[in-house]
């Protein structure tokens, strides 16, 4: 059933909620009043319902079935999660409210805050980015304010980052001012560490890696790598995007890492909501602690305490980089966080990264009979697969990962990361049982003896079991058309 | 473990399929000593433990709906319909992820593209983005597209503007060697920025309704900066304003960040929310963020994507227009779901309603001895001048169960003169009973 | 996609609940513990709610569709009344609780006991029925209960009922100890009063009438069958299905009615939940209400009270017919059904009846162009028609109905009321918008042009977009099969 | 109003189509002076009234989860995963029709399928329905069905039934004539009913564990009724015990029902429920209620559909075996969702949690002097005798914030030997901190 737009159903004098009539008596609005129409239809509510309904079931997601996205970490949404997060105490408390009204809230912040302390080994951590690229942003900037307090903040301009790291890396290096340059990997996957220490130099202000990497694999020099750093005077930024491979099993603090954020929506599975909202408190080791943001919590006196303003953070003896949001982070991220790790518990924590990891080497072995993977040996979370097994046969990666959407999946990460062609990331994760694995296995290697069969008219033709065939997406980014536009009346003119 | 559909017999099994002795084989790149780290937390607990704990915690806190509630300062208690969260929490929209492949997340898509429309129809501009984190992220974000834009150095502040938009964008344009010029303090709208503006100016940033509640008319400083050719960032907090008062794009601003938390989403102790983020068609390959386009399919359907994507980090990495990979997806839902319920008709009943609270809470508070009421012309906030120290004014009402509204010390710590100012708002929520209570027992703690 | 049975994917010692650890050290239960297999599956959190949302996807529902299932009255269900019954004031509260904690409970059956009350204009009300037809054994319990107070219990067996009424009216008056009897219909689709004159003597103990009646039309000679009852000493029965055709226009008190159950889940909306619960209290003319059953809320020196027993009753001046649910009745369904009463008002009520009757009208005028009306005139608020513009087709109702399915909406009720030759029923409710009414007439009109046209063999096939093709309904009953079995371990005898 | 879809403009044009004046011409056979009547009730309001006002209501109700409580007796306070709140709020679950037309909803009917082999699984018998209003409407039918099996008169209902289920039982067979011989009230399970089985017998109708607690073997008297030709209807409320106890199916039951609330349901202030009928695949088509059973569709697959409706109202009119026409829908959902949940290993460890927790609460309330507990064996229910009338004391208690259990005085106001009885449930929910409150509470009022 195809659902029209809002726009196209409404009408701007229906509404679908009921009011009491204002008074009309008082305007103090000072002669700014709203004069004309804003052009916003209103349903009544069995519309309305029935047009979120219908939109809603044009989409997939993991509730439907497995999401084997490879960095992207789409793991089971408890809804324990979503019903803590709905307490009226913390669902309906504001963020300017007394601090005697919220401790229950600080509480809550300051415990998250020691299990990402204690998960990762780290003394410190920001709990107010609101997402992982916004954690990296935090992190970055300590790296920066840290180097501002050596003195060394104009020489040390340079970052450094493997070709294989996530898009966010190099555009938050930017941001934070510093110019980026890759690192080769070698020929195993991981960071070429000899050309790395070439690099390095008194004008390095650090570096930038994924560990477990976007290639699925642990950085096995990760402490030569640390050390090379801080040896030459650097930090060593970390991208926690794929530390739910590791959580309960290692403490990124035990390797070297100066700062990692974590991403809440990944490792402790609070929702992607179709994109959103996440959150990335970003830990932060003895050296960048101090140029934490504000706002912070502490403890004093038997009552939790809201640090706000640079100079309350100097006062704690703090050097912090400001503010990086209005509030005190994803409040509402952050509940669901940490009702997801006190039912996993550091045994479940740690059961759930090695399930995960389990998962992925299931699937990298029994895949690897049709499929080629990109490196040798096991992978960590993620298996990553290159395009050499669809060679002459005309599928590319991108028809292969259509069609399976019409065997009932989500296609992998597909084109990522960069350093292998035509790569395909598979992610199970832990919340996928051996029976699903199973009919996931299947279902692709059929696929690829299809593929290479020749069927290749029908991969190019895929998806043909979803609401949409292949969408033109050169076309709307030629000519954007980012909004309803009403159809000009016809008669308008008459 | 309840989320691991995993025994013990299926990963001997599994383990056996790869050929691996145990799982501790498969992390053999580890270093040795730093495996099987020791940790200082508690073991798996069921549901019912959990939410004994969470909700004690949650006990401690004293939600809005306990008591009389004013507290505002760009996070609004507003009724939220139950429709709203029913949407919210289908599988199908909770459990998605970011609609990467549009084949089978058009439901996803399809609402961003209504968000957007809804959005350019509010702030009357043409073109809006797929949601931003939050209005104040959004700020700073404006404030680094305005200088791609205008491709100069200078950015100013109004007094106006809520300090932690204002601390957030000073954050993000330090970082790139940005000049801030922020404007005093202004409780009353009184300041004049015309003559700040020079040629190295990239943009003004004011707020309407300010932060002090204040409306403000864009349109004499609007017209200033693009004599000098800077742009008019406008910051609205309460978007249920822009159902009463004329839009910033009526009024000429270049680009209109916004929170959108008040439409469908709850305080929920200041996150997540949702930036709202438009600006003019010209600018439109300069806004940071996701953004949903209109295409077809293979069989010239309607259809939507995400486009535009050359502006993006996981694109142009280090050339992008902001290192930014998320939007507040849920709460944009939330928010397209909500707003859908009001249509225009019902959002400006909201807004009226919300008038008239402010204006009945203002005339019972300002009759007080020694209140002073600041503002000329309001919305749904306004700003009290007290005869003493309005923390602790506003610590005392608390203990007597009235949340009052934000004292000025908490915003402006370092300013005397915000010392004694409390900034109070009043919404849909508010009854008579609560505007009595509130105002009695202020009579009492003066 | 298709989903196996939980029985075929879990196992015995998978569980989907975290439970501490059993102490293990008492066991008092005689020795009857349970020592064998139980038989139960159980699948980890991740897999059931996978299991149930893919189930969840092979249903239609009132919030994907029109439901225009003429008497069943499937209008929108608003989440509001969700909200409410799941407040822990009314979802956490148990019937045994002392009558000081639960006065707000009692409080609420009382005021929705007095909009029921209002609305049908009768002086009682009881509240415990469980459903439709657990409310008509009620009424037709406390007839019986009348006739024997007046000692004609013994002669007055039997009870009148028209052709077109609910299965559920001939078999609640049997299960009453009543005989039943058909009054037959006239040529407009009502009672035909002469005969049902005929038939009342001093043997029937009373009439059970649909009104609006099945057919979907009101009864003009309601008042004269109801005096005419009286006049023969009978009671007057009302069938309430259709009462949300009237709610708010019309007192079924005004018209002689001496019971009439009302189904909370049609009038008021409570969600139909595939199948129940329901919920059918039953308003009482002051010749029945004394014989209401236990228990009951009375207020009295400020409180609520509940009278539990017929002998409390006795001193409360009843003559209870005793008790037909082991508690208060669906409280649940209360909840819901007074918050939707609030939002509604009287007005609201009223309109919603008037538009149901609109909605109902504007469907018939519609689509009578291509299909043919059972009755002529107006109707209330279900359009019915017949089989006469599918004659030699080779189309038949069933087929027509099914068809509808392909179109995107769920059937009809067919074949109902038994009446009327192949009989389609269409209540649209007042849910419906004028434009999901056009699309529907639209598409009604369409397969009506279709089967006139020949194309029967498309008719026959239907559905083809639904999870499933026709079911085989005979197979299933000749061979029931209502349970899955493990199947025979082939090796076991090995 | 926001419920309506249809605006005036709307309605005049459908008018029009129709070819009617004004609405009142379609209801012109309703007699005129019944038409558009008035009544003394509110206008419509909106959502926020509507909470302000119920949530009064609620807020005047002690919640079980607000403190110390040990009620049950037939409804039973149990923790209920979130999972199983959100599946029972898919809007394709909650707002589905029954399943009449089975392509379109083999959701639901796969869910009744799976219910009724859990059903028939724990009741240790060979087929189940798709569920009843409750349990006592549930006994009520078991009584009529064992009438049509049996072809006799005579029923006898156990003193331990639960006092509601006889007489919801006792007002079923009276209307059709039935003969009902209700044995003593029996505390302790010490009853001899043997006797009372005679040729006129249709059946014997026990609970167990009973309504005092009590865990009864039903072997003896499963025996006795099927020498005299009768049947045994075991009655279960607590459907938990049945992950500790043996089945009723093992013991000889001929007839198994059951209340099922514990499982997946609220306590609701008594419903809905969802009441559990299992049965000897003899019996089959004699028993009341909806049926699912399995088929194939015209492509062969597997599928379901409601069967064996020639027992049903809606076919058989006059000659159904009940005039039930309504299952337990949601309800048997949520029981099934849960019981899937927990499956048996789950099941027997929150069977064991409850026998510990009654356990511990047996023997905190047995120390105190002048208590006595009745029962020898027991689940998660046991009795106590108390030197006073039970009636006050629970009141008492209830003051104190204690919600202690059932009085005797409540189920039995015509027994004197119940006045001081106080029947205890004490499930998982119950910590030892609530025992010792509880503890020291009653030897406080004592």
């Amino acid at each position: 059933i195809e659902e029209a737009l809002s726009f196209e159903i409404g009408s701007y004098d229906q509404t679908g909620v009921d009011l009491p009539e204002p008074s009309g008596k008082t305007d103090r609005l000072g002669g700014l009043n709203r004069d004309r129409e804003i052009g916003l239809p209103g349903l009544s509510e069995p519309e309305t319902m029935r047009h979120f309904v219908r939109l809603s079931q044009k989409n997939y997601a993991i509730d439907m079935g497995p999401f084997p996205l490879g960095s992207c970490t789409m793991k089971h949404n408890p809804r324990l999660n979503e019903k803590i997060a709905r307490l009226p105490g913390f669902g309906d408390l504001h963020p300017l409210a007394p601090e005697s009204a919220v401790q229950g809230a600080l509480e809550l912040i300051d415990q998250l805050a020691f299990w990402l302390k204690e998960l990762t080994g780290m003394p410190a951590v920001a709990m107010s980015p609101k997402a992982g690229a916004h954690g990296e942003l935090c992190g970055m900037m300590a790296i920066k304010a840290a180097l501002e307090a050596r003195g060394e903040a104009e020489t040390r301009t340079r970052v450094l980052a493997p070709e294989s790291a996530h898009g966010t890396n190099p555009a938050t290096a930017v941001q934070c001012g510093f110019t980026v340059e890759n690192i080769p990997g070698d020929e195993t996957g991981r960071v070429d560490l000899a050309a790395l220490k070439e690099k390095l130099g008194d004008d390095v202000a650090g570096i930038m890696v994924t560990n477990p990497n976007t290639c699925g694999l642990f950085e096995r020099d990760i402490r030569a790598i640390a050390d090379a750093v801080h040896d030459a005077g650097g930090y060593f930024y970390c991208d926690g995007a794929n530390f739910n491979a590791i959580a309960g099993k290692v403490r990124p603090g035990d390797l070297g890492v100066d700062a990692m954020h974590i991403n809440l929506h990944k490792t402790f599975s609070t929702p992607h909501g179709g994109g959103g909202p996440g959150s990335g408190p970003t830990v932060l080791s003895e050296a960048l602690a101090p140029f934490a943001p504000v706002p912070y919590v502490t403890f004093e006196d038997g009552k939790y305490k809201l640090i706000e303003t640079r100079r309350a953070a100097k006062a704690d003896d703090g050097e912090s980089m400001g503010r990086l949001t209005a509030f005190h982070g994803q409040m509402g991220m952050f509940t669901r966080a940490l009702s997801y790790m006190l039912s996993h518990g550091k045994d479940g924590v740690k059961q759930a990264a090695e399930d995960a990891v389990l998962n992925a080497n299931y699937v990298l072995a029994r895949l690897k009979k049709e499929m080629s993977p990109a490196f040798e040996g096991y992978c960590m979370h993620e298996a990553l697969f290159d395009d050499r097994f669809l060679k002459d046969t005309g599928v590319e990666t991108i028809d292969f990962a259509k069609a399976m959407i019409d065997e009932g999946y989500h296609p992998m990460t597909m084109y990522f990361p960069l350093v292998v062609h035509g790569a395909m990331l598979i992610e199970p994760t832990e919340s996928e049982s051996k029976r699903e694995l199973d009919l996931f296995c299947d279902a692709l290697l059929s696929l690829a003896k299809r593929a290479k069969a020749g069927e290749v008219e029908a991969f190019k033709a895929a998806p043909v079991q979803a609401p949409r065939r292949r969408l033109d997406e050169t076309a709307a980014a030629r000519k954007p058309v980012l909004r309803w536009i009403p159809k000009e009346p016809a008669e308008a003119a008459e | 473990m309840r989320y691991l559909p995993l025994n013990d017999a299926d990963r001997k099994a599994m383990l056996g399929v790869i050929g691996a002795k145990d799982i501790d084989d498969l992390f053999s790149d580890v270093p040795a000593d730093a495996l099987n780290a020791k940790f200082d937390l508690p073991d798996h607990q069921g549901e019912l433990e959990v939410e004994r704990t969470l909700g004690r915690m949650a006990a401690k806190n004293r939600a809005a709906d306990a008591g009389p509630f004013f507290v505002g300062c760009g996070a609004y208690k507003h009724h939220i319909p139950a429709t709203v969260d029913h949407i919210i929490q289908r599988s199908e929209f909770l459990t998605a992820y970011t609609p990467y492949q549009p084949e089978i997340a058009q439901g996803t898509l399809q609402y961003l593209f209504e968000f957007q429309t809804q959005v350019a129809a509010l702030t009357g501009m043409e073109v809006a983005n797929a949601s931003m984190y939050d209005g104040s992220t959004g700020c700073g974000e404006a404030a680094l597209m305005a200088r791609r834009v205008a491709k100069r150095n200078k950015t100013i502040l109004s007094g106006g503007l809520h300090p932690h938009y204002g601390a957030v964008t000073r954050t993000n344009l330090e970082l790139v060697g940005g000049k801030v010029v922020q404007a005093a303090m202004d409780v009353d709208a009184s300041e004049d920025l015309i003559d700040q503006i020079d040629d190295d100016t990239a943009c003004v940033i004011v707020q309407t309704p300010d932060v002090f509640g204040n409306v403000r008319d864009l349109s004499g400083i609007a017209d200033a900066a693009h004599e000098k050719g800077a742009l008019l960032i406008a910051v609205v907090t309460e978007v249920v304003s822009l159902g009463a008062l004329k839009s910033p794009g009526e009024m000429g601003a270049d680009i209109v960040v916004g929170e959108g938390q008040s439409i469908g989403n709850g305080l929920n102790f200041g996150g997540p929310y949702v930036g709202l983020f438009a600006t003019r068609q010209k600018y439109m390959r300069q806004m940071p963020g996701r953004l949903c386009g209109e295409t077809v399919d293979a069989e010239g359907k309607r259809g939507f994507v995400l486009t535009l994507s050359t502006r993006e980090q996981h694109i142009r990495r280090d050339k992008a227009t902001s290192n930014i990979c998320t939007n507040s997806g849920l709460c944009t839902l939330a928010f397209t779901a909500h707003m859908t319920l009001l249509g225009e008709a019902g959002l400006r009943k909201l807004a009226a309603l919300n008038h008239d609270a402010a204006c009945k809470t203002a005339d019972a508070l300002g009759a007080i001895d020694g209140v002073k009421i600041v503002n000329k012309n309001y919305f749904n906030e306004f700003t009290l001048a007290l005869p003493k120290n309005a923390e602790e004014v506003v610590e005392q009402l608390a203990g007597e169960g009235v949340l009052a509204g934000v004292p000025g010390g908490r915003l402006w710590p370092d300013s005397k003169d915000a010392e004694n100012l409390i900034i109070v708002a009043a919404t849909e929520c508010v009854t008579d009973a609560d505007i009595n209570v509130f105002a009695a027992k202020l009579r009492e703690v003066l």
